[in-house]
């Protein structure tokens, strides 16, 4: 908890740019970690003996045909899905087995899901509110005020994720791209050191793509936050990845550059000739 | 009741007259003077005027007997005549002439006396009527006879018994008259007649044993202990197989009481309050459908199979259309809306038909039970309820397997949106699983009619437990609502010897809510996102 | 709050509504006479209670036509406690405050007797209580026309010991404070005529218990022991449609073990098929098969009144027969029907009942009844196989319990005491409090 | 300071004032105005009232917990019975050796049922300062066991509407059982005195339906209170989208713990002013119908704005007792048809037809899904 009131530091310049101090241990490499991870249900296996790595300040794409197991990826990572097998580890200190998903959140990693999950019947600023660093016990909850700090800082997050006009309007009333938008925006509030974006572009208009993919390179591009994006969007995949992997199976097929990764066959053969097939 | 009929020499010869033709009937009929003393009030004088009758051998008395044990023999207020009454329902009733048996017209139950039975002479004249039985063309009426014998011979009896038995060619009926024997001369106090009864399982065996292990002779009473002391061996095995079989019973009450919801409620996502009315539709077509065919209950409960499931699925329907279908995607709602409906249904039927319990019959075959061996015996009725569980059950597995039906609704549960893509027309599907559901609940209320009232609450006593299950077993998992039905039943039948009714089904809940904790989604979860849903 | 003041008379309470209140509004002219029925006619009890509020609708109708009470109309007033017993009490103060009714007939469970008891004495109205219960009770405002347990359990336990020679006894009941109470007194009754603790079972069920596999078979094993057997139900209503199956089926008839019924008459009988429980016994004051023009006068009028040949009559519906009788006879006497008069007026009143005898009301608030045994017919009726040569006075307080053995009741003065202790020689509890009151 | 925070919003305003007024003029048309006179307010009437207020305070409790939390507890009737049953064995100590027996200590049913000693759990309900906390206390527990253990495996929906079915009905068995010694099913009955007042006098009466109203006002701007704060905004999430709110940080089960055991409480005090008004509490009150019932007054007022639960309690009691009164043979009817109208045509209840803000259709489409949350996933 001594960690969430420093992130609420007076003093701290509310850039949500600048990461939080975060006790996550990257001095030696990773801040995310997952070794020969397996899970299946029902006997399907959704994820087998997956490994990956992602670098402290990374902005890593991820990227399958459906059923590849990227969702399923996601929601070990958060702690929602327990693997069979495997480990899976937030910097060297942290194992993300052990513990339970506000633990994982508390920890810096946040989550934004494939179909925009927001809480519509509150308005978009409370769903801010919500989101942002405080004690979130429940007692502490219960007698909270917002502080002008705290109030800026959403300011600030409205204004860049353009919905300040709709800062009180039910978040239930938002366009899908807006809902995207707000997800974001209650991300940058949480001040994740790591993000888990899923499709975060699904539904958009070409300007909300190249705002998203601004933003998410911009995140990352600081270096200190890392950033992991699942998509479809093959543009906007080469718009903002450095390195790419591809899942199959629930297994990494293919990892590099975008280039490297696409005139991979085997990667032709699973994805881009499906893809083609379909088309 | 110990005591029997000392006439035997007119008892057997009574039987030898059987055979013959009716002899003309005399001006004043012998038959008056047999009669007229049975009009009386002390009933040791009736078991003598009884006994008169066995010893006139008197062609019409077996069925002047039967009349007498039936509360049939009836005597008319004003002119002393004698009667039978055919049928005694009713203000005023059809009667033949107890002489002559011909047709005499009506009588209302005011004219009429009846010459009432207590249960002893009901025992004196069942055991009458037995011995005239031991000498039926039926095997199987004598064997009758004879276990009736069993424990009701007395002196008098046991020496034209041994001239029975010589002359009987069945085993088996031999083998309970030389039982009956032993009981009496176990009475007498012979130690040796313990042998004959040593590793019987009968009641009344046991009965009398235990009577003989009581008693001042030490060597009988030692001889009966270690007689009873082995006869409770056997019956251990007995109780544990009893025990299991009412488990199975119970449990195959709750599927089919749950089954229907398990459709309604696991496939269609919709809490449906009401089906335990629809239950009780069910168990009312039985009833309507007895009413209508008077005199052939097992036809009419037969009939009662398509026609409940028939009344049950209409009402389903008609409740889907007119409640559900609004209420889409909002299934605690529908708890609330078919709430009402249930309320509104069970008032239906008190006002239509009445708030009073209807009686159903149960058919010949189905009441009873099949003696397995003199121990153990499974009560009919709940063999075959057990039976048509499983049979119902069976049938809706092959209707969500094998069918179009059952593809379309577990397309439809998986992904709606898609399923109407691909174009299913998911609102007929709706219609049609909701009538499966409401259909099998009629089923249910058509068996229950045979085990327990048929009124307005019929459907209240069943609902929580139906949902028990359904969550139990796994919402959406026909299996688990199979096993679940049953482990619960057998768990209870088990509990309940020791804990009592009460506390065994306290346990049983408390059980199922810990039960969810660990597994939230009962025993056979769906997994995967599928369940997410 | 302020301390309580002394309470109010009836009419003080009788006031038109205001739209938010309830019921229809009161009349404020003196007829008719109202009487207040208080029967479920919705609900669990509805299936026993909704023909009681017939009878006395039928009565209503018979006295009418017979030119009323004191030249007055009478005229019923129905509300449906629906089987819940708080609105019991609710509906009974609607009767006596709101619709100021003159007596009120009604309940059938003992709880929603227990539930209308302080309202009916606080507002002091009058009730009669048509159902056998389990005694223990004397109010000053209540009169019970129902069996107490002596006169029904006792006879019929003394009727099974002498008559049949049972020696080992299966005390079987729902598990409700009339079957508690009944089996503890014949618990106690049988001890006290040398039976072993061994020879008696005791078992309870819950309401409405439809699974008797097991406990019938524990009784098939409890009768099996070489001593004649007989099974004492206190059984409730819904509970014994499946329970007698259950005993059918097991093979259990009535020559082997008797089963004798404190709570199944004619009414419970139409809901089961009884071919296979003809001989099984039930204890009544009263049953239909009754054999006098009185009953056959009484059953006419009631196929009358309910258009159904197949109609049947029961021991609670003589009940009310006799308490209606009994309290338009006091009424007559007193000449109003002002509650303290017809209390006092009613006490030695003598009604003929429908077994041919006479019914009187006794001091305690009970009444004189023959105790009837019947044995059921495979069409749904009882042929009478014994009866008490003379009838019985109703005792509120048992003497087999240990906390009522030293209690009288006795409604004259100068007692007027519900539970007056002989050994203390005080009125104890409600009364003295009472009394210090006033 | 948080508790402060409703007495802001004008239908708090409203509402506290409606409902002080009302008291106050029932209040004076019983005292002031004469008997027969027109206007004036039987005490029959001020009991009935009081009783309604008493369901108004328990559907209150219910809609926190339904409407904010997203929890459909079809066994708030168990915290009900249980806050009666703890005020019952106070005033049945209160009779003293005024049962018939006249036993100083036991009460009627223990005596002639033959208990020789009261029964431990019995013991210092005869003193005001133990029974009234234990009004609290007994189904505050009870919400603090069963509720820590269902939100921590996560039940959820269905499920947990199901469990709390069972374990309403369990412990009406229980309490049928008069080995219980809690007076089997007659239950608790004849009470004389509260505190010294006799039950049976109308100024007693008129306290108690006093006091029911000042009860209710107190919870209800309690429950405004947890709503209005950044606690009940969470509830709202946990509600719409549970998996969210997890990956928010906050532990989601904790939150749903504290409302339900606060609402638990609630629906005890309710409990407990009933019983002294309706002179009786016994095992019914248990059964799951009656916890259905009174989700549906809910229902019929419009979950999730809490007066829209007092107006639901309020008209569904007062039709009860109209339609048992006027039309005996036909109130299930009214009344079942009422709850399928209600639910199938006016989803947001009567509140709903008082105009709501938008964000009530959100709320209602979003817990239709109670794990949306998850389906997203």
């Amino acid at each position: 908890m001594s960690i969430l009131r420093s992130l609420a530091d007076r003093e701290r310049v509310f850039d949500f740019l600048v990461p939080a101090q975060s006790p996550v241990d990257v001095r030696h490499g990773p801040i995310l970690y997952l070794e020969d991870v397996s899970v299946s249900f029902d006997g399907f296996k959704a994820i087998d003996a997956l490994d990956l790595t992602i670098d402290d300040g990374e902005l890593r794409c991820i990227i399958g045909p459906n059923g590849a197991g990227k969702t399923t990826m996601m929601d070990i990572i958060t702690g929602k899905t327990r693997p069979d097998s495997g480990s899976v580890w937030f910097g060297s200190r942290h194992d993300l087995l052990t513990l339970n998903e506000p633990e994982i959140a508390s920890l810096g990693i946040g989550r934004k899901f494939q179909k925009p999950t927001v809480f519509e019947a509150l308005t978009v600023f409370e769903n801010l509110e919500l989101a942002m660093a405080a004690d979130k016990r429940v007692l502490p909850t219960l007698t909270a005020r917002l502080t002008g700090e705290g109030r800026d800082r959403i300011e600030e997050v409205l204004a860049t994720i353009g919905l300040v006009e709709l800062r009180h309007g039910p978040a239930g009333i938002l366009s899908h791209g807006q809902k995207q938008w707000l997800e974001i925006g209650m991300l940058l509030m949480q001040r994740p050191r790591l993000l888990l974006v899923d499709e975060p572009v699904a539904g958009m208009t070409e300007q909300e793509m190249e705002r998203t993919a601004e933003l998410l390179t911009g995140l990352a591009g600081k270096g200190k936050q890392s950033v992991v994006v699942v998509e479809h969007d093959m543009g906007f995949v080469r718009s903002i990845a450095r390195t790419v992997t591809v899942l199959h199976q629930g297994s990494v097929l293919a990892e590099g550059s975008m280039d490297r990764v696409s005139n991979d066959p085997k990667v032709i053969e699973v994805y881009l000739g499906a893809e083609e097939e379909a088309a | 009741m110990r005591m029997l009929p000392r006439f035997l020499s007119g008892l057997l010869c009574l039987c030898l007259l059987l055979g013959l033709p009716l002899a003309a009937q005399a001006q004043d009929d012998p038959g008056q003077a047999l009669l007229d003393p049975l009009d009386t009030a002390s009933y040791a004088d009736k078991g003598e005027a009884i006994e008169a009758i066995i010893a006139s051998g008197d062609a019409r008395s077996r069925r002047w007997l039967e009349a007498l044990l039936g509360g049939k023999l009836q005597r008319h207020k004003d002119t002393g005549r004698f009667v039978v009454v055919v049928e005694n329902r009713g203000r005023s009733w059809p009667v033949v002439d107890a002489l002559s048996f011909e047709d005499a017209g009506e009588m209302s139950r005011r004219e009429l006396d009846r010459i009432g039975i207590n249960n002893a002479l009901r025992g004196q004249l069942q055991g009458a009527l037995a011995v005239l039985d031991l000498h039926a063309d039926e095997v199987r009426e004598r064997r009758e006879a004879a276990r009736a014998l069993l424990g009701d011979v007395d002196a008098s009896l046991a020496e034209p018994l041994r001239a029975v038995i010589d002359g009987e060619e069945d085993a088996e009926v031999r083998r309970l008259l030389e039982q009956a024997l032993a009981i009496h001369r176990l009475e007498e106090g012979e130690a040796e007649a313990v042998d004959a009864l040593a590793g019987s399982l009968n009641s009344r065996v046991r009965s009398a044993l235990n009577a003989a292990s009581r008693s001042e002779d030490p060597e009988l009473a030692a001889a009966a202990t270690s007689a009873l002391a082995d006869i409770e061996q056997k019956m251990k095995l007995n109780r544990g197989l009893e025990t299991l079989y009412f488990g199975l019973s119970l449990g195959s009450v709750l599927v089919l009481a749950a089954i229907g919801l398990a459709i309604t409620f696991g496939v269609m996502g919709v809490i449906n309050m009401a089906h335990g009315e629809l239950i009780m539709l069910g168990a009312y077509t039985t009833w309507a459908m007895q009413q209508l065919l008077p005199g052939q209950p097992g036809l009419a409960l037969l009939l009662a199979i398509p026609a409940g499931f028939l009344v049950a699925a209409l009402a389903g329907v008609a409740i889907e259309r007119g409640v559900i279908q609004f209420l889409k995607g909002r299934p605690l709602e529908t708890l609330l809306a078919t709430f009402g409906v249930s309320l509104i249904l069970q008032q239906l039927v008190r006002t239509v038909i009445s708030p009073q319990n209807r009686t159903v019959v149960s058919p010949e075959w189905m009441s009873g039970s099949l003696m397995l061996n003199e121990g153990l015996s499974l009560t009919l009725n709940r063999l075959y309820v057990l039976g048509f569980a499983l049979v119902v059950f069976a049938g809706l597995m092959l209707v969500m397997r094998r069918t179009r039906l059952g593809l379309e609704v577990r397309a439809v549960t998986q992904n709606r949106a898609m399923a109407r893509a691909m174009g299913i027309r998911a609102t007929r599907v709706d219609i049609l699983t909701f009538a499966l559901g409401a259909g099998v609940a009629g089923l249910a209320g058509v068996a229950l009619s045979q085990l327990t009232n048929v009124g307005p609450n019929l459907g209240q006593s069943y609902i929580i437990d139906s949902f028990m299950v359904v969550v139990f077993g796994g919402v959406g998992n026909l299996w688990g609502t199979l096993v679940a039905g049953l482990s619960l039943g057998v768990i209870n039948q088990v509990l309940e010897p020791w804990a009592g009714a009460v506390l065994a089904k306290i346990v049983v809940l408390v059980f199922i809510i810990l039960f969810i904790q660990k597994r939230p989604r009962g025993l056979f979860p769906q997994k995967g996102r599928a369940a997410e849903g | 709050m302020t301390p309580c003041r002394p309470a109010m008379r009836p009419h003080w309470l009788a006031a038109p509504l205001l739209s938010l209140a309830v019921a229809t509004p009161a009349l404020a002219q003196e007829d008719p006479i109202k009487v207040g029925i208080l029967h479920s006619l919705s609900g669990t009890m509805a299936i026993s209670e909704t023909v009681l509020k017939d009878t006395v609708e039928m009565l209503i109708e018979q006295q009418n036509e017979q030119g009323g009470l004191l030249g007055r109309e009478l005229e019923a007033v129905v509300v449906d406690p629906a089987s819940d017993w708080p609105l019991f009490a609710e509906k009974a103060r609607e009767l006596l405050a709101q619709e100021e009714v003159d007596v009120i007939f009604g309940n059938w469970t003992s709880v929603s007797r227990k539930s209308v008891l302080p309202v009916v004495e606080e507002l002091n109205g009058l009730l009669f209580y048509p159902v056998q219960y389990e005694g223990e009770e004397s109010s000053e405002n209540v009169f019970y026309t129902g069996a107490a347990p002596n006169q029904q359990a006792i006879p019929a336990v003394d009727y099974l010991m002498n008559n049949v020679g049972v020696e080992r006894w299966v005390l079987a009941g729902t598990d409700y404070v009339y079957p508690r109470t009944t089996n503890k007194i014949l618990e106690a009754y049988l001890k006290s005529h040398g039976v072993g603790d061994d020879d008696i079972m005791v078992n309870y069920t819950p309401f409405g218990h439809s699974d008797w596999q097991n406990i019938v078979s524990e009784i098939k094993a409890f009768g099996s022991q070489g001593k004649k057997t007989a099974v004492v139900s206190t059984i409730n209503g819904d509970a014994n449609v499946p329970f007698y199956r259950e005993l059918g089926n097991q093979g259990i008839d009535a020559a082997d073990i008797p089963v004798v019924a404190f709570s199944v008459g004619e009414q419970e009988l139409t809901g089961i098929d009884t071919a296979p429980l003809v001989g099984h016994l039930a204890a009544w004051n009263y049953f239909m098969s009754v054999d006098t023009d009185a009953n056959y006068d009484f059953i006419d009028a009631w196929i009358e009144h309910t258009g159904d040949e197949m109609a049947v009559t029961n021991d609670p519906m003589e009940a009310h027969y006799i308490g209606f009788n009994m309290w338009t006879e006091a009424v007559r006497k007193a000449g109003t029907t002002d509650v303290d008069a017809v209390k006092d007026a009613i006490i030695g009143v003598s009604v003929p009942n429908l077994s041919g005898g006479h019914a009187a009301m006794m001091p305690n608030h009970h009444i004189t009844k023959p105790v009837l045994i019947g044995e059921i017919q495979d069409n749904g009726q009882f042929s009478i196989v014994w009866e008490t040569p003379s009838t019985v006075a109703g005792d509120a307080w048992s003497d087999y319990l240990e906390g009522s053995r030293d209690l009288i009741s006795d409604w004259r003065a100068p007692m007027e005491c519900g539970n007056y202790n002989v050994v203390r020689g005080s009125c104890g509890g409600n009364q003295a409090e009472e009394v210090a009151a006033e | 300071m948080w508790l402060t925070r409703p007495f802001s919003e004008r239908s708090t305003r409203l509402f506290l004032g409606i409902l002080l007024a009302a008291l106050a003029l029932v209040t004076l048309l019983n005292l002031a105005v004469p008997a027969g006179h027109p206007l004036h307010v039987s005490t029959y009437t001020v009991t009935l009232l009081g009783k309604y207020l008493s369901y108004a305070l328990l559907a209150v409790a219910v809609d926190l917990v339904w409407g904010y939390l997203g929890i459909l507890s079809l066994g708030h009737g168990a915290f009900f019975a249980l806050g009666g049953y703890a005020m019952g064995m106070y005033l049945m100590r209160q009779i003293g050796d005024r049962g018939v027996y006249g036993d100083p200590v036991l009460p009627d049913f223990m005596v002639f049922l033959d208990w020789d000693s009261l029964p431990w759990y019995w013991l210092g309900f005869d003193m005001p300062w133990f029974a009234f906390p234990m009004v609290l206390l007994a189904p505050g527990l009870l919400a603090l066991v069963f509720g820590f253990l269902a939100f921590r495996s996560r039940v959820t929906g269905v499920y947990l509407s199901i469990i709390t079915q069972a374990m309403t009905f369990a412990l009406m068995l229980a309490f049928f059982r008069n080995e219980m010694g809690f007076g089997g099913n007659n239950g608790l009955t004849d009470f004389r005195e509260l505190l010294g007042f006799d039950l049976r006098s109308d100024a007693t009466r008129l306290g108690l339906f006093l006091a029911t109203g000042i009860a209710l006002a107190l919870g209800y701007v309690l429950c405004r209170a947890i709503v209005a704060s950044k606690l009940g905004r969470v509830s709202v999430a946990c509600r719409d989208a549970e998996a969210r709110t997890r990956f928010l940080g906050y532990r989601v089960e904790r939150f749903q713990l504290f409302v339900f055991v606060v609402s638990a409480m609630l629906a005890g005090v309710a409990g407990a002013l009933y019983v002294p008004q309706v002179g009786i509490i016994n095992p019914s009150e248990f059964s799951p119908i009656f916890s259905i019932e009174v989700v549906l007054w809910v229902a019929l007022g419009g979950r999730a704005t809490l007066y829209g639960a007092v107006i639901g309690a309020l008209l569904v009691n007062y039709a009860k007792t109209v339609f048992t009164g006027v039309m005996p043979d036909a109130w299930l009817f009214a009344l079942g048809g009422m709850f399928v109208l209600v639910t199938v045509f006016l989803p947001r209840g009567i509140a709903g037809l008082l105009g709501q803000r938008p964000r009530r259709r959100a709320s209602h489409a979003q817990t239709s899904q109670p794990t949306a949350g998850e389906s997203a996933a």
